[in-house]
């Protein structure tokens, strides 16, 4: 009885709180997301790629006009992104909940988008378990293992390496890097001669390097969050003199970003990795995508930068089928078939695990007229996460 | 509380009494809490939050204002806590209350343990011990992913509704129920405890280190009893936060978490039971409008806002409020005939 | 192995110095001064994107910036002190420790909004990002010249501060004020000078250290941790302390990373948590 | 003869080269008043440290009584009815008077350690404080923070504190140090109104004081004792007349 008798209150309490009613109907999106703290530069540019696409295709969606509200969870804290998402539901009532940068935070979230039965388009969240958490749950950024198994096959298949040194990070993005890297690769036919995980707290490479160097394998695998350790690593590998030519480095797309070539200056020359996106990438919409990118914000896209564009693109696309409805159901059936040309190139939304499906580019780092660039070398298409199709079996 | 100067109005017993009793702005605040419900009832997560906050805080008083350790690694038996009320929903059964004892209880434990280090050592030496001890926990919980789920958090954590009828729900209204209710019972035993002989004696070692053994006192039992305490008090709120947000992560543990409770209690004012609950209200409440505004740079004002606190409230708000009251009491009632 | 049991011993001596580097001006300010300053790593974030902005936008040499870096902080220094510290210097620690707090907030704020978020590259001049091989060691330049650059400091200051008349005023102002006041020396001058000697020292090793673990927004938080460690284990006051305290802790974070990876995160806490139950004041501390 | 309260044997200490006690024995019978007398640096303070456990002696024993004390810890001697009073005022600053013994009181009788019963529930314990502050004219002005009494009250404080543990054995070092002579006088006559079965060694300089107050005179010189006896004899003293006249020099 007593909770019932709170309710009441508290709607009448709502009530009194709330606006009159807009004239024209609106869809509220929250955006949950790391603006502040160590990750701000992510979020910074998945927001530029979000408000990139709105300024592209007018915020009207199927007579609806886009309501954005952000929230800033200040780095890694799941406790604080499940009470904004919360809020968001209960105070501000949106229609849909999405952003989501980080595992952590992402996997919090999931579980208001179930109960609340809100639809949650994830424009990074990278953990491979993330939509199995909530069933209205559409992911358009992608999967570790999904870099990092593509990148396993091709290195025997076409690279021509037969053994393979692995270092990661030693937290659980690093573990899923390590496990599918070391699995694509025996499968393939290589063999894993050693591997080691560093800590995640900014370590000194120098150590770990040396390590690596005493095996002298023909391939090392290193998977290390962005930020400031892919340049270190890089330079800890120059100054090692570990040979380019001899011992190649091969890694996620997140040790060849930008910002980490620039630091790394020519220690990054050589170095092969997998990712599913790159603003050197060759396509029309691509160039057009970078140039509209660059006049707005004065800077190069990058993979965050691409979720936020693909995330708006999905959840426009999904209220122009539902023709403007917000609830969850409709939009998770409109969004699980979905097919588009990305900037990345073609993507598509897993039906059955609601996952991203997207081409892998393997690039190598290479001067191209004085700047460094991940230059494509080869492409894997149509990659769904490995991990969740072997559950399936 | 105000320290009452009364002149020798009553004896000593009325002097002791008048300290320890109940003042109406304590008893209009307690009444107050419930307020949410009524007018900010969309804010009901937040107000548990702050709820489970000020009971971390107040748990960090009673060592720090009371006993004079400055911890920079308290989270680490709040993130026990967190942890094992969460392992324990996920491996045995999640009815909150049991778990929120056991999970008290294990931190306490834990403290009991740290505390013999702990009362070997002061000043500087003692709070690097604690950071480290805090670093430690934080680097363990990471390294045993296999047990805590690592970077990515505690998974499978299932909460049963309290007494089995009232639900974790989206609104709060359970969780703040149940986090204002731990918090108030725990205040009250933090409050028979500084009141009580015992708080006398903790009193005294932190004024004065050097005479208590000269009276008898065995101030490193003491340092220990209430680091045990205080302990399972930091327990106790880690597992309210894994039990109301059914989320836990490394972040229970981290350094960023001793601190901002270090920064919450002495911008309420230390030493003074309420002051860290009334900064647990303000910084939290500060944080979430501030972000609210503007996402990215926020962490300005909450800096300006300290750095004004420390320039021209000297021992915190609380602190600056007593003041005020006194200036108030001294100018504005007339003083009973002494 | 031999070879390798060198290179570990090397790179060990190198992190130490660079910790030594961003934590010998907190000797300086809570060490000597015994003021708890929380904000030294902002006066080390500004160094370092003073030495940045100079290098990209204005085109200046490396070298040319590190003056600049330390001059900078130490201004920066001296507005805060004179404005803010100086009301602290007897206030208690805790106190201090909320004011410094606030500061480094208010920087991290600060440097996201004017530099963004993103990670600042320098481009450092090539001899400097080569090795040196020597008796069939490789020995990368930067790492010679970091510790290069802390001997000198390290000398350098002991030597003012142990044998100038300057040094003696400093250490007589902040032990006694009273007194030294009484002896006609301008307190609060020699505070000023002496934090602001501090804050540039902070800003000399956080230009120093773009180079090995980058400057971002949040250096202000990540390397305080650290280098509290090195001061509070190296004992206050003392420069050859924390000279000492840096090179342990670099050799043993080297060392334990190399031979025991697993174990490799603990073991700088384990390190200092031993050495300060072992000596509380710290490796040379007085107080 | 009265039976033995305090002892030492053979007590030794030196920092360094420096002797601070060599040698010294002597047994305080009960109830009797003793002054400690002797020059600056004569190691008298460093007697009563040693006596109190904050100093540990190079060697010898001291003996409370039949049992032998030497090791243990300052607390435990105080638990054993050995109290002592500071030269420099250590108390309670944001305490006030009456809370300040209310508390030695409640450690005394062993309540110090519950955290469950409100203080003024313990009515006998605040009681006593209260009678001690009274007995030591500190009744009205137990209720202000110690740092706002007068520093004459404070001295008489550091006698409360110690009497609140019911020594069988109070050391007063330099009781009487800082406080206006007219005053002083006040302070020793509280002093020897106290119960005849407590035995009181005080450390005093100002001569009249002592020969009015002590019934027994210790003196000390560079770390020894020079000589013991009662005010008649120690007057009649030549190597005394020595000592304070100073014709000879002592190390």
């Amino acid at each position: 009885m007593r909770s019932r008798l709170l309710g009441v209150v508290s709607l009448v309490g709502a009530l009194l709180v709330a606006a009159p009613a807009p004239a024209q109907p609106t869809v509220k999106i929250g955006l949950i997301m790391t603006y502040s703290g160590q990750f701000a530069d992510a979020a910074t540019q998945m927001d530029n790629g979000l408000k990139l696409y709105v300024k592209q295709h007018s915020d009207t969606v199927a007579g609806k006009k886009l309501e954005f509200i952000r929230r800033d969870t200040g780095g890694i804290a799941p406790d604080v992104a499940k009470r904004l998402a919360q809020e968001l539901v209960v105070r501000d009532r949106v229609d849909i909940l999405s952003g989501w940068m980080a595992t952590p935070n992402t996997l919090a979230g999931a579980d208001v988008s179930a109960e609340a039965r809100k639809f949650m388009p994830v424009m990074n969240g990278a953990g491979t378990l993330i939509p199995t958490k909530s069933p209205y749950i559409a992911r358009v950024s992608f999967t570790l293992p999904q870099s990092a198994g593509a990148l396993g096959t091709w290195a025997v298949t076409k690279g021509g390496f037969k053994k393979a040194y692995t270092m990661v990070s030693d937290f659980s993005p690093g573990h899923e890097a390590e496990q599918e890297f070391q699995r694509a690769f025996k499968e393939a036919g290589g063999e894993i001669i050693g591997s080691v995980r560093f800590p995640v707290a900014n370590p000194d490479f120098s150590a770990f390097v040396q390590r690596a160097k005493d095996v002298n394998p023909e391939a090392i695998f290193i998977f290390v969050p962005g930020g400031v350790q892919p340049a270190a690593l890089g330079k800890a590998f120059h100054e090692r003199g570990v040979d380019p030519k001899k011992t190649k480095i091969l890694g996620s797309g997140e040790v060849t970003t930008e910002q980490a070539l620039k630091s790394m200056g020519d220690a990054g020359i050589g170095i092969i990795t997998a990712w599913h996106y790159d603003y050197n990438i060759n396509s029309p919409l691509n160039h057009a995508f970078v140039k509209a990118y660059r006049e707005a914000y004065g800077r190069n896209p990058d993979f965050f930068s691409v979720g936020g564009y693909d995330g708006m693109h999905l959840i426009y696309e999904a209220l122009k089928k539902t023709g403007g409805k917000t609830d969850a159901e409709a939009l998770i059936a409109a969004a699980r078939d979905m097919a588009w040309e990305s900037p990345r190139g073609p993507m598509s939304v897993d039906p059955e695990t609601r996952d991203v499906v997207q081409t892998i580019y393997i690039r190598r780092v290479e001067k191209v007229a004085g700047e460094l660039v991940n230059v494509v070398i080869d492409k894997v298409e149509n990659v769904r996460d490995p991990v969740k199709a072997r559950m399936k079996k | 509380m105000a320290r009452v100067a009364l002149r020798a109005v009553s004896g000593p017993h009325g002097y002791l009494q008048a300290q320890s009793r109940w003042r109406w702005p304590e008893v209009a605040f307690w009444i107050a809490t419930p307020l949410p419900f009524l007018i900010f009832p969309t804010y009901l997560q937040l107000a548990s939050q702050i709820a489970i906050t000020a009971l971390f805080a107040v748990s960090l008083d009673l060592i720090l204002g009371y006993a004079g350790i400055v911890s920079l690694g308290h989270a680490a038996f709040f993130g026990l806590g967190a942890y094992a009320a969460g392992l324990l929903s996920k491996f045995w059964w999640g009815e909150p209350l049991s778990g929120l004892a056991l999970a008290a209880a294990l931190a306490g434990l834990v403290g009991y343990a740290a505390s013999f280090v702990i009362a070997r050592f002061r000043h500087l030496a003692l709070i690097m011990i604690t950071l480290g001890i805090g670093l430690l926990l934080a680097e363990a919980a990471n390294s045993a992913s296999w047990l805590t789920g690592g970077a990515d958090g505690l998974q499978g954590v299932r909460i049963r509704p309290l007494f089995d009828r009232f639900p974790f729900d989206l609104w709060g209204r359970t969780a703040y129920t149940y986090s204002l209710v731990v918090l108030f019972l725990t205040f009250l035993v933090a409050r028979r405890l500084i009141h009580s002989p015992f708080g006398l004696s903790l009193r005294g070692i932190r004024e004065n280190a050097v005479r208590m053994p000269a009276l008898g006192a065995p101030s490193r039992a003491y340092i220990r009893k209430v680091y045990t305490i205080a302990a399972v008090m930091a327990g106790l709120a880690g597992a309210l936060l894994a039990q109301t947000t059914s989320t836990v992560s490394l972040e229970v543990l981290s350094f960023q978490r001793s601190a901002d409770v270090l920064v919450i209690l002495i911008l309420g004012g230390a030493g003074r039971l309420y002051g860290g609950i009334l900064g647990a209200i303000i910084y939290m409440v500060a944080r979430d409008q501030f972000s609210g505004i503007n996402p990215q740079y926020w962490y300005f004002w909450i800096g300006l806002l300290l750095i004004a606190v420390v320039m021209f409230l000297p021992n915190g708000l609380l602190g600056g409020l007593t003041r005020l009251a006194s200036w108030w009491r001294a100018h504005l009632l007339v003083m009973p005939p002494s | 192995m031999i070879g390798s049991f060198a290179g570990v011993l090397f790179d060990g001596f190198a992190y130490g110095m660079l910790l030594f580097l961003l934590s010998v001006g907190l000797s300086v300010t809570l060490g000597m001064m015994n003021f708890v300053n929380l904000a030294h790593c902002s006066f080390a974030m500004l160094g370092g994107y003073v030495t940045v902005t100079l290098m990209d936008r204005a085109g200046w040499p490396f070298f040319a910036t590190l003056p600049v870096a330390f001059l900078a902080a130490a201004a920066a220094s001296v507005v805060l002190e004179r404005a803010l510290f100086r009301r602290l210097y007897r206030a208690s620690d805790l106190d201090q420790c909320l004011l410094t707090i606030g500061i480094v907030f208010v920087s991290v704020a600060g440097a996201a909004y004017v530099y963004g978020t993103l990670q600042q590259p320098v481009q450092l001049p090539d001899y400097l990002r080569t090795a040196v091989t020597l008796g069939g060691l490789r020995f990368p330049v930067y790492r010679l010249f970091l510790i290069g650059a802390a001997l000198v400091i390290t000398v350098v200051l002991v030597a003012a501060l142990e044998y100038t008349r300057f040094g003696a005023r400093v250490r007589a102002a902040v032990d006694n004020q009273r007194m030294a006041r009484g002896l006609g020396i301008d307190v609060d001058g020699v505070f000023a000078v002496t934090f602001a000697l501090g804050s540039g020292l902070a800003g000399l090793g956080g230009a120093l250290a773009i180079e090995m673990v980058g400057l971002d927004p949040a250096f202000a938080f990540t390397y305080l941790i650290y280098v509290i460690i090195v001061v509070s284990v190296g004992g206050l006051a003392s420069i050859g302390g924390s000279f000492v305290a840096a090179t342990l802790i670099g050799i043993s974070d080297m060392a334990g990373k190399y031979y025991i990876p697993q174990l490799g995160a603990f073991l700088i806490y384990l390190v200092m948590v031993g050495l300060l139950m072992w000596r509380p004041a710290g490796l040379f501390g007085r107080r | 003869m009265a039976a033995t309260v305090l002892s030492t044997r053979g007590l030794r200490k030196s920092f360094g080269s420096l002797v601070v006690a060599s040698d010294i024995n002597f047994t305080l019978p009960q109830g009797v008043r003793y002054a400690l007398i002797g020059p600056n640096g004569a190691g008298k303070t460093t007697l009563i440290n040693l006596m109190t456990g904050m100093l540990r002696p190079d060697a010898g024993q001291i003996f409370l009584g039949e049992d032998d004390v030497t090791s243990l810890a300052p607390a435990e001697r105080v638990k054993r009815g050995l109290a002592r009073t500071f030269q420099i005022n250590t108390l309670f600053p944001h305490l006030s008077a009456l809370e300040a013994v209310t508390l030695a009181v409640c450690e005394r009788r062993g309540h110090a350690g519950n955290w469950w019963r409100r203080l003024p529930t313990h009515r006998d314990a605040v009681d006593e404080a209260y009678g001690i502050l009274s007995s030591l004219t500190l009744g009205d002005d137990g209720y202000r923070p110690t740092r706002e009494l007068a520093y004459g009250q404070q001295r008489l404080l550091e006698i409360a504190l110690a009497l609140a543990t019911r020594p069988r054995v109070l050391l007063l070092d330099e009781p009487a140090a800082g406080v206006p002579r007219g005053e002083s006088a006040t302070l020793f006559s509280v002093i020897s109104r106290l119960s005849r079965d407590i035995t009181v060694l005080f450390i005093e300089h100002d001569m009249n004081i002592v020969f009015r107050f002590a019934s027994r005179i210790i003196v000390m010189v560079g770390g020894r004792v020079l000589v013991e006896g009662t005010p008649e004899e120690i007057a009649a003293e030549p190597r005394v007349r020595e000592v304070y006249l100073g014709n000879t020099r002592h190390a």
